[in-house]
């Protein structure tokens, strides 16, 4: 597999490595534990695209949001995550 | 510390003239040089009145009086110079950026080596996981990328080619051992 | 027909013409008091303990294409009951005891097979973990030794004791681990749920939950409409899906994880090796093909394939361990979509919704698990209450704190 | 066990050699004329211990024939004697093991074994010999041996099945043997990037190659074989007026003068994956008796094409029918090969069995090749007088409306025809089948894809393809010579025109175009004795007709259950002859029955490829300290810790063990002084205004109030509450932080701080920079730390108590000018500093400490004193820090500010995280002194029965304290903290061992910590 870094170019996976689904947001610090519990456990784990943050360590140390079918592999995008969607 | 790990001269094949070469780049100075979001272009603006280079806003390497500007991420660059110490060197990049960027120091973290020779594509291509083709990476390419299990930064200065990599300095010893296997059915020189 | 020297012979005589199938293919009655959806070793164990255990024997076993399809058929075969943690081990020495007598449980032979489970340490440190572990197993009356180099060297002459990047320095043994036939225990669990009444559909997928406010009464599915009192889902790796039918969200990611089989040699490894400075463990099955894995490929999957990354990094670290076998040829590979949950232990309770129970979370251990998930989902469903030796696995447990996280890593699911 | 089956072979097989003195017998079946072989170039070798000569550009299993060796092997199951039955990969029978001691490489095809002088191979899966093979009983047993034979039995009594018949089936089983020795040639890896990969050099493939490589492409031409050209060597078409080989041999010399075209022999692309990434592997050297010095055995490479032209031909597949293994049965297309292209008669007396035209164009060739056939037998009724023609001229006799039912003889020597209702017997050496042809439709698969069936070629063809991949020629169904080069040519033509490359299709040349017409036609039913479908692992028609009836008819059921098409030839001759005979039995159609699922690899590859050169220490890389080369000299023991190589103790002259050599470090640093080099612990460098926010927020405790020149030490969890990591962060400026981390979790702490920059508040301006390999950071530690050290920095530096007290942090100069930055901060518990200089000074400063510390007697010390006097102090590490443990589980609760946010705070008020109950961090001796403590054991009460109910937690870290002189531990204990003076039991099962401890306060030395900041 390989992913279109934006900064990089499309670089092999192992440079690589993932934490999961982007789409989850830290809820903030007055937020209940009920909402904690949801963010750190709770996963929508879909089947087909899915937007998802993996972090180029062996490369230019950026997080990445990349757009990725669960199912086919295939990679629609990838952008900084830092820069607001 | 290069000559503690792979013994000058010839390596490997010994017959005919070595298909690699590699020297160690002693004397620079090297430091990483990273602005925030907003300062970016603050930062590539200072970078370029102090030493006439403008730095890359993409992954590559230009040079310029013995000073040579890798981009290596957003907004971070690796600055290297030759001749010059290196705490001289980092102390008056810190004043000439004024807190615009962080500067740190990094001329012991790295070694440098500079890989030429008619087979130096092929014994890259064992372990470099990118298209080093002229047409996709030529002369003042650079990328931060894994060989052998190592982060490296490497970058092309000419066309012959020859590459310039810089290698964490605890991994050196690993580094070279996988050179000089790699390099072996070439035969690899080095030189100092 | 009961498989016995008799029937066996008889049918030689006869030509083979006297078998009859393993398991009615059936097709679903309207309604039944429990509805199994997942015709794995999990599911259809589930469905014959109900009916042997519990007496509840109007049941049906929905898959979607064919049993065993899943993972059941997909994994490296090994057993063993050599867990740390409190919440695991009764509940792993149960299956290992369920194994133990399934032969003549089930009247097949799923070729169960006791070699021993060999974890090998590389450091003092991993040496006392792994003390730690073989302790805890030791006072669960659970059988473990801490054997050291020489005791290796003994038993694996062919490892790499002299070159090695990461030396051996011994290892954790379970000789009552060891390997059972996959596609066997998923036949005969069929076979012996089908003779005490079970019904076992296949290619019927689950489509959607039949509800009546929170209540689950049934299934919808490719072969329509079932009712039923209690439906139990056992589909891992598609769990998250399944569970989402029903409007639920779960505690788990699925991943893609590789295993790999050489072509056959005659025997060279005795019982199941893992290597502990690298992603490999290894087995040799009867036919005499070397079985073997390593890590998940780490990122969320529902292809039943992977990636070359992880193909090398299992064979690093087999030829790290035992370079013996460099010459030998990888057959075929192939992935199995693993229920990777939020602290790499698993989930056998009831779920928020009435009338519907959950058995997911395995992670690459449900394998060894078939029986006692088996008999401990069935306890829940029969009784909605825990089995005492699945108690731990509460889905609650997130909430709680109460979590049970054999590597230590949190809730990162690609690191389990 | 397999050297007890060995040993014996091996003798008779020595004991043949010397009985034939080494001479080469003749080469009885090689034709006077033709084939690609080169006839000035003989090779000897040796099968089973009998010395033979092949040719240069021979295989194995041509040069076997050519000198009449027909019986090669033994089944898997049954240890019937089988024959050679194909020429290429799809070769179920012809396993052989290859070379011998630590080269031995066993289920080697000789059919694509390329034959080298003196290479030596033997049969496999027999006792004591080929022809004579005890376990062929098996085949009386075969009544009772059918398909789930073994499930259903080998069951009683119980107790039996691991004693008594596991044993013997494991033994039985397999087919060749492994040396069990290291395996002593290299394997490397390396990456290729084309525009086109074209897979398969037959006339497809190189037609795609040309045609890119005329229009500047980057373009990689991989074949499995050592000469490339397919079925242009093989079928021997004539293209224009020349032999198709002599078009191949210009075709590849024409591509070899492109600077971007690489030509890769002897490649095998055997996976797809993911981006366009293809997985291939090159033999090096197998062709060779060993590997040239520096080269590799074999080469993986990965492969990312752009696009991608598959054109891998098709696999012949056979008629199945009564004594179909017979050595001498082959496919005819197979017999086609050895002739054509090797110069080989595979027999004196060749009949041919078919329900296509293929086999008679086969015939053909035969005949003009000077092969001696004498019966055609199809199965249809009519074929193409064209086909006829040249049969009968040639005196054939033909055999419409034919098919064979019984073969006789060990070596085949006749066959029985049933011809309208009517069985005759007919002499034969060799028979020459052909079922039709199956596209490899197998790479197109390997992304979760499934062929289409086509009725007309009675076969199953690409559908859905790989993203970026197109197919051509046989592989697609196209079985015609002028088909092939046409599809070749627009593939290449469509597939660079997608990447923006102006391509055009060459002339098209002059090739005959031979119709392919089948009728389709699977087993024969009339067969008399076992009619065998998958050869190699001995599954027969009625073993299929088992699956049928006991309900395992689901095509991988059947597969499962039967073991067809699991050997290591992956069904490619039997798949589709045992699922279609499936179709048949449930009266579905072959296209509903589908196929099995085609996976990587496309053919066996070797677990060294896959490893290349990572194993033994270059398993991985190894990380040296900036001292390293300094320590070897004071003639330090080094340890793996991780990726890192570090010195564990630094033993003197007289020391008897390692134990009094720690000692000696610990008490010399606790009464004078000692350093040791803690480089390897993670530095990460924090600048920007809001470095103070990052570290309130992933800090427990708080920072933004820390003053510039101080140290404090920090703990972080993860956001589940559990404890991440711990360590000193100092404040070098208002925007400067330098922080440390633990070893293990350097890269791992980077990453979470970049996650926190850049995905949960890239608001905040903070800048990292790992500094790790930057520093050479030694700990300086002992009474007279603070006298050793002043004697190195440079003057002008006040390093009083009152100007640089405890949890102090500067910048400063030492040893004449070098730049240092020094840290007053204490992990031994002793008056200690830190000591960063850059690390190519890391040396210098070691010498430069030990001459400053010379009259206190200074030592360097290694991770064992390090770790023994951590302990002394209750500190957390490792084995404390295990992912499992809460900031209040290791005495830590009280740094948790209440004021502010921060990564963990939330989770870790769970009931489960707070729990009193839980065990917390408490230090423990022994009762009796003299007992020593081990790390692993299990907290029992006293008297209370050592199970698991009475489980109170674990030691966790143990020592030897030679400040207290006697053993010493930290453990976990439930209500720890509360229970000081309290005894436990420290059981140890696994060792042996129950030990009373006394529980007490974890820090051992000076409590207080006075000696801290003196």
């Amino acid at each position: 597999m390989r992913i279109p870094c934006p900064y990089c170019g499309s670089r092999d996976v192992q440079e690589f490595s993932y934490l999961g689904d982007a789409n989850l947001r830290r809820p903030d610090h007055e937020a209940p534990e009920a909402a904690f519990h949801d963010y750190v456990y709770l996963r929508d784990n879909p089947a087909g695209p899915h937007r998802e943050l993996w972090y180029h360590g062996s490369g230019c140390r950026n997080w990445l949001v990349v757009t990725r079918n669960t199912v086919t592999h295939d990679i629609a995008g990838a952008r900084f995550a830092k820069e607001p969607t | 510390m290069f000559d503690k790990l792979l013994e000058p001269g010839r390596h490997g094949l010994v017959d005919g003239r070595a298909g690699v070469l590699v020297r160690p780049v002693e004397g620079l100075a090297i430091a990483t040089v990273t602005a925030g979001a907003k300062r970016i272009a603050a930062v590539a603006d200072t970078l370029e009145s102090r030493f006439g280079i403008k730095p890359p806003a993409r992954p590559a390497c230009r040079e310029r009086d013995g000073v040579s500007l890798v981009g290596t991420g957003p907004g971070r660059w690796l600055v290297l110079a030759s001749g010059q110490e290196s705490a001289g060197f980092e102390a008056g990049l810190c004043c000439a950026l004024d807190g615009l960027g962080a500067v740190t120091d990094q001329s012991d973290a790295l070694l440098v080596l500079e890989l030429a020779g008619p087979d130096v594509g092929r014994t890259l291509a064992k372990g470099v996981t990118l298209d080093l083709h002229a047409s996709v990476f030529p002369t003042g390419s650079a990328a931060v990328t894994v060989v052998n299990h190592i982060g490296v930064t490497l970058w092309q200065t000419d066309d012959a080619p020859t590459y310039r990599l810089a290698v964490p300095r605890s991994y050196a010893g690993s580094f070279m051992d996988w050179l000089a296997g790699s390099a072996a059915e070439f035969g690899l020189e080095t030189l100092s | 027909m009961t498989y016995s020297i008799f029937s066996v012979v008889t049918n030689a005589f006869a030509g083979q013409k006297l078998w009859r199938p393993a398991w009615r293919d059936a097709t679903p009655k309207p309604a039944y008091d429990v509805v199994i959806v997942g015709g794995g070793g999990h599911g259809l164990a589930t469905a014959y303990y109900l009916a042997k255990v519990h007496g509840i024997r109007n049941v049906a076993v929905v898959e979607k294409g064919w049993i065993g399809s899943g993972n059941a058929g997909r994994n490296t075969t090994i057993i063993r009951s050599n867990y740390l943690l409190p919440g695991n081990i009764p509940f792993y020495e149960w299956s290992m005891k369920l194994w133990e007598g399934l032969e003549q449980e089930l009247n097949y032979n799923a070729m169960v097979s006791q070699r021993s489970v060999l974890n090998l340490y590389h450091s003092d440190a991993q040496r006392d973990a792994y003390a730690r572990r073989g302790n805890a197993m030791r006072l669960h009356g659970v059988d473990a030794e801490l054997i050291d180099r020489e005791q290796v060297r003994s038993m694996l002459p062919f490892l790499d004791f002299d070159n090695a990047r990461f030396p051996i320095k011994g290892g954790l043994l379970q000789k009552r681990g060891g390997t059972a036939r996959h596609d066997a225990v998923v036949w005969g669990y069929a076979r012996a749920a089908d003779r005490l009444g079970v019904d076992i559909v296949q290619n019927c997928e689950v489509t959607g939950f039949l509800r009546d406010g929170d209540r689950i009464t049934g299934v919808e599915t490719t072969q329509g409409p079932i009712r039923a009192a209690k439906v139990g889902i056992s589909v891992a790796g598609s769990s998250s899906r399944v569970a989402a039918l029903a409007g639920l969200r779960l505690p788990i990611e699925s991943h893609v994880l590789q295993a790999f089989v050489s072509e056959g040699i005659k025997p060279l490894i005795p019982g199941v090796v893992t290597f502990g400075a690298g992603h490999f463990y290894i087995s040799q099955s009867d036919k005499g093909g070397l079985v073997f894995g390593g890590d998940i490929d780490g990122y969320n999957s529902y292809a039943q394939r992977g990636n070359l990354a992880v193909v090398e990094d299992v064979c690093e670290g087999g030829m790290a361990l035992m370079p013996a076998i460099g010459r030998m040829r990888i057959l075929r590979s192939w992935g199995g979509i693993v229920d990777m949950s939020m602290d790499g232990s698993p989930i056998i309770d009831r779920s928020p919704l009435d009338g519907l129970y959950l058995n997911a979370g395995w992670c690459y251990g449900g394998f060894k698990a078939t029986p006692a998930a088996g008999w401990c989902f069935a306890h829940t469903i029969a009784r909605d209450e825990p089995h005492e030796f699945s108690a731990a696995y509460r889905l609650d447990r997130f909430v709680t704190g109460h979590l049970i996280d054999e590597k230590g890593v949190g809730a990162q699911p690609n690191l389990h | 066990m397999s050297g007890e089956l060995a040993n014996p072979a091996g003798v008779l097989a020595r004991r043949g050699v010397e009985q034939r003195s080494g001479k080469g017998t003749a080469a009885v079946r090689r034709l006077a004329t033709g084939g690609l072989v080169d006839r000035t170039r003989p090779l000897e070798f040796e099968f089973d211990g009998r010395r033979y000569t092949g040719l240069a550009g021979d295989t194995l299993a041509s040069a076997l024939l050519a000198n009449d060796v027909r019986l090669v092997g033994r089944s898997f199951k049954y240890h019937r004697p089988r024959g050679i039955f194909s020429a290429g990969c799809d070769e179920p029978n012809a396993l052989v093991e290859l070379r011998t001691g630590a080269r031995t490489e066993p289920n080697t095809r000789a059919t694509t074994v390329e034959l080298y002088d003196r290479l030596t191979a033997s049969s496999q899966n027999r006792w004591p010999s080929l022809d004579f093979d005890v376990l062929s009983v098996n085949r009386f047993a075969a009544p009772l041996l059918g398909a789930g034979f073994y499930y259903k039995t080998f069951m009683w009594p119980a107790s039996f099945w691991e004693k008594v018949y596991e044993p013997l089936i494991r033994r039985a089983a397999g087919l060749g043997r492994a040396s069990g020795q290291s395996d002593p040639d290299a394997y490397e890896k390396s990456h290729a990037f084309c525009d086109l990969l074209v897979i398969g050099a037959g006339p497809a493939g190189l037609m795609a190659a040309l045609t890119a490589a005329r229009a500047g492409a980057r373009v990689i031409l991989a074949d499995e074989g050592f000469r490339m050209g397919g079925s242009l060597l093989s079928d021997n078409p004539v293209i224009g007026d020349r032999p198709g080989s002599d078009w191949a041999a210009q075709a590849i010399a024409e591509l070899k003068s492109f600077p971007d075209v690489t030509l890769m022999a002897r490649t095998t692309v055997f996976g797809v994956y993911d981006g366009g990434t293809y997985g291939a592997v090159e033999r090096v050297a197998d062709h060779l008796p060993s590997p040239p010095p520096f080269l590799p055995r074999q080469r993986l490479w990965h492969i990312v094409a752009k696009r991608t032209v598959l054109a891998a031909g098709a696999t012949e597949r056979p008629i199945v029918f009564g004594g179909n293994d017979r050595p001498g049965v082959m496919l005819a297309g197979a017999v086609r090969t050895y002739a054509n292209r090797y110069a080989v008669a595979a027999g004196a007396d060749v009949a041919v069995f078919a329900n296509n035209d293929s086999a008679w164009r086969a015939a053909r060739d035969l005949v003009r090749a000077g092969v001696a056939v004498r019966t055609m037998i199809d199965v249809r009724d009519t074929v193409d007088p064209a086909l006829l023609a040249p049969l009968k001229d040639a005196g054939v006799r033909i055999l419409l409306g034919s098919r064979v039912v019984g073969t006789s003889g060990k070596r085949l020597h006749g066959i029985e025809v049933l011809t309208g209702g009517h069985r005759s017997s007919i002499a034969a050496d060799t028979l020459a089948v052909s079922g039709g042809w199956s596209p490899n439709v197998n790479l197109t698969c390997h992304l979760g894809n499934r062929p289409a069936w086509n009725e007309d070629i009675a076969a199953f063809v690409p559908d859905k393809l790989p993203p970026g991949m197109a197919v051509a020629g046989a592989a697609n169904g196209r079985f015609g010579l002028a088909d092939c080069f046409a599809g070749g040519a627009s593939a290449a033509v469509a597939a660079l025109e997608e990447l923006g490359i102006a391509a055009t299709a060459p002339a098209l040349l002059r090739a005959e175009d031979e119709p392919y017409r089948i009728g389709a036609f699977w087993h024969v039913a009339e067969s008399r004795g076992p009619a065998f479908v998958d050869q190699q692992n001995d599954v027969t028609v009625k073993d299929i007709g088992i699956a049928h009836r006991e309900g395992f008819r689901a095509v991988e059921h059947l597969k499962r259950y039967t073991t067809l098409g699991m050997a290591t030839d992956q069904g490619k001759t039997s798949n589709m002859i045992g699922l279609a005979i499936m179709a048949e039995l449930t009266g579905k159609g072959i296209p509903q029955t589908g196929t099995t699922i085609f996976r990587a690899p496309y053919t066996p590859v070797t677990i060294g490829a896959f490893a290349g050169h990572h194993r033994g220490k270059e398993f991985r890389p190894t990380r040296l300290t900036p001292t390293q080369g300094w320590a070897e000299r004071q003639g330090a023991v080094f340890i793996e810790t991780g990726a890192w190589l570090r010195a564990q103790y630094y033993p003197k002259p007289g020391e008897s063990d390692w134990q009094e050599t720690v000692n000696r470090e610990v008490r010399t640093v606790r009464s004078g002084v000692g350093f040791c080099d803690v480089s390897t612990l993670g530095k990460i460098d924090i600048q920007g205004p809001d470095a103070g926010i990052l570290l309130d927020r992933v800090y427990i405790n708080t920072w933004s109030t820390l003053g510039v020149g101080k140290a404090r030490y920090g703990v972080m969890l993860r956001e589940d509450g559990m404890v991440m990591d711990d360590g000193t962060t100092s404040r070098l400026g208002p925007c400067h932080f330098i922080m440390t981390t633990t070893t293990a979790n350097a890269a791992k702490v980077y990453q979470h701080l970049e996650f926190c920059l850049q995905v949960l508040w890239p608001e905040l301006d903070v800048q990292l920079a790992s500094v790790s390999e930057q520093w050479a950071q030694l700990s300086v530690a002992g009474p007279k730390a603070r006298e050793t050290l002043a004697r190195i920095v440079d003057p002008g530096f006040d390093l009083s108590n009152e100007a640089f007290p405890f949890m102090s942090a500067a910048g400063l100069t030492v040893i004449g000018g070098v730049q240092a930055r020094l840290f007053r901060i204490s992990f031994s518990g002793e008056l200690a500093y830190e000591i960063a200089v850059p690390a190519g000074q890391g040396e210098r400063l070691a010498e430069a400490l030990m001459t400053a510390g010379a009259e206190f007697g200074i030592t360097p010390y290694g991770t064992e004193a390090l770790g023994v006097m951590r302990i002394e102090k209750g500190h957390a590490a490792g084995s404390e820090l295990n992912g499992l443990t809460t900031a209040q589980d290791l005495g830590l609760g009280r740094m948790m500010s209440k004021k502010k946010d921060f990564i963990g705070r939330m989770m870790s008020q769970r009931p489960g995280l707070t729990d009193p109950k839980r065990p917390a961090l408490v230090g423990l001796r022994p009762v009796d002194r003299s007992a020593r403590l081990r790390a692993g054991a299990h907290f029992i009460p006293v008297g209370a029965d050592a199970i698991a109910a009475n489980d109170q937690g674990h030691m966790t870290s143990t020592a030897y304290s030679p400040s207290l002189g006697h053993s010493i531990g930290l453990g976990l204990l439930s209500c720890g903290p509360s229970r000081i003076g309290e005894r436990v039991r420290a059981v140890d099962p696994v060792r042996g061992a129950d030990t009373e401890v006394e529980i007490c306060n974890p820090v051992f030395i000076d409590p207080q910590g006075d000696k801290l900041r003196v």
